[in-house]
């Protein structure tokens, strides 16, 4: 199992701020991000990276090469607007 | 080092008194406070509310004070980025930091500040007279952080 | 633009209140505090007098706020310098300033410490355990003022 | 006339705060430097260029090149340790 996060923007627009997704064996961010785009509606929208979107593993900001544990916690959201 | 997220406001004059008594080697002490604007790129504010990643945040900016701590010669640093809904002239973030000499405390704050707009995930949603909106990142502060790269 | 001179001591955090409040299209608020070392290039500091030349001080500190507001676009600006004997721990001087964007509250308030330093008309005699003695200009404040004209 | 002010360290090497000097017609601050060494004793120690000597005329300050006219206010001291 991973446990995903949404949030901002995100969250608003998948209407959810988080679920757990099981997984067996390490994936990338990207492959992640294309089987989440492949909900298709507001899920295409967000993932198929045409918006900007940021992800970090275990709360920490990664690339999208990145790769995703069993275990992982693992947080989607836009660019930081904080400060 | 202190790291606080409240929903709380602070006293900004009150944490740069205790960096100071704190640290008598400490000659200068460079504070920065953000404040929520009436104006935001000719919007009319009504309010401002910021969300964040419970436990990343922390972590986050921990991280960035301490590579401040690794390129400059610092002697004490306190954060202070307040969430939830905020009204304009409200206090949203203070960073406040004390060394010997002024251009390493100077160098600091302003290193951090930048961090902090680009990596701390905290988000901006913006309430106006014509709705609500999330605010958009800034291409000014991706820069303003790669020129401590430079 | 504030400019005071004066034995008093000084409220920092009402002052960055002030400047705050008084404009809320500032976002941004940047200070700098230096207070009275309890060690100065390791001789133990029982105390410092500040003298300074009453009129030109505050001519010289105006004139040092002008050009940086030709240089930046800052809203507001308070400096504070205190005269007269100071204890270890004792704040010194107060430069802050306001603006709608962090990056020039951050130079302008370096750029009126860097010029403080090397351009108004204040001497400091440092007492200690084994007797008084004035203090000799730093090179690198000629240096930290040089780097602006770079 | 002209009325000079001294200060920090030098006011005390002098042992005075100012003084007024009769002036009819321009000199520049170097020449009125080189009269007050003259005096010889401590005014020749400190006004004989071998110490880091600032001046100022009417509260602004100039290079040693610069013209002291009748009614100046002269300043000298050493560089300045404020802030």
């Amino acid at each position: 199992m991973i446990q995903l996060l949404y949030f901002a923007r995100l969250r608003e627009a998948l209407n959810m701020d988080g679920e757990a997704l099981p997984l067996t064996e390490a994936i990338s961010v990207s492959a992640l991000m294309a089987s989440l785009a492949a909900r298709g509606g507001a899920w295409q929208e967000q993932f198929d990276g045409t918006r900007p979107l940021r992800a970090a593993i275990n709360q920490e900001l990664v690339a999208n090469t990145a790769l995703i544990q069993p275990g992982d916690e693992v947080a989607f959201f836009p660019p930081v607007t904080g400060g | 080092m202190t790291v606080r997220v409240q929903q709380a406001d602070f006293d900004a004059g009150e944490e740069i008194r205790r960096l100071r008594l704190a640290h008598p080697e400490a000659g200068a002490v460079v504070s920065f406070v953000g404040q929520v604007r009436d104006l935001n790129q000719d919007r009319q504010v009504a309010s401002l509310t910021l969300e964040h990643y419970p436990g990343m945040t922390e972590k986050s900016l921990e991280a960035i004070i301490s590579s401040a701590y690794q390129r400059w010669n610092i002697i004490d640093t306190v954060v202070i980025h307040r969430v939830g809904t905020l009204q304009p002239l409200d206090q949203i973030v203070l960073v406040a930091v004390s060394s010997a000499h002024r251009g390493e405390a100077f160098a600091a704050c302003e290193f951090i500040m930048d961090y902090l707009k680009t990596d701390a995930p905290f988000w901006k949603k913006e309430k106006t007279p014509t709705g609500e909106h999330w605010l958009d990142a800034r291409d000014s502060d991706q820069s303003a952080k790669q020129r401590w790269n430079g």
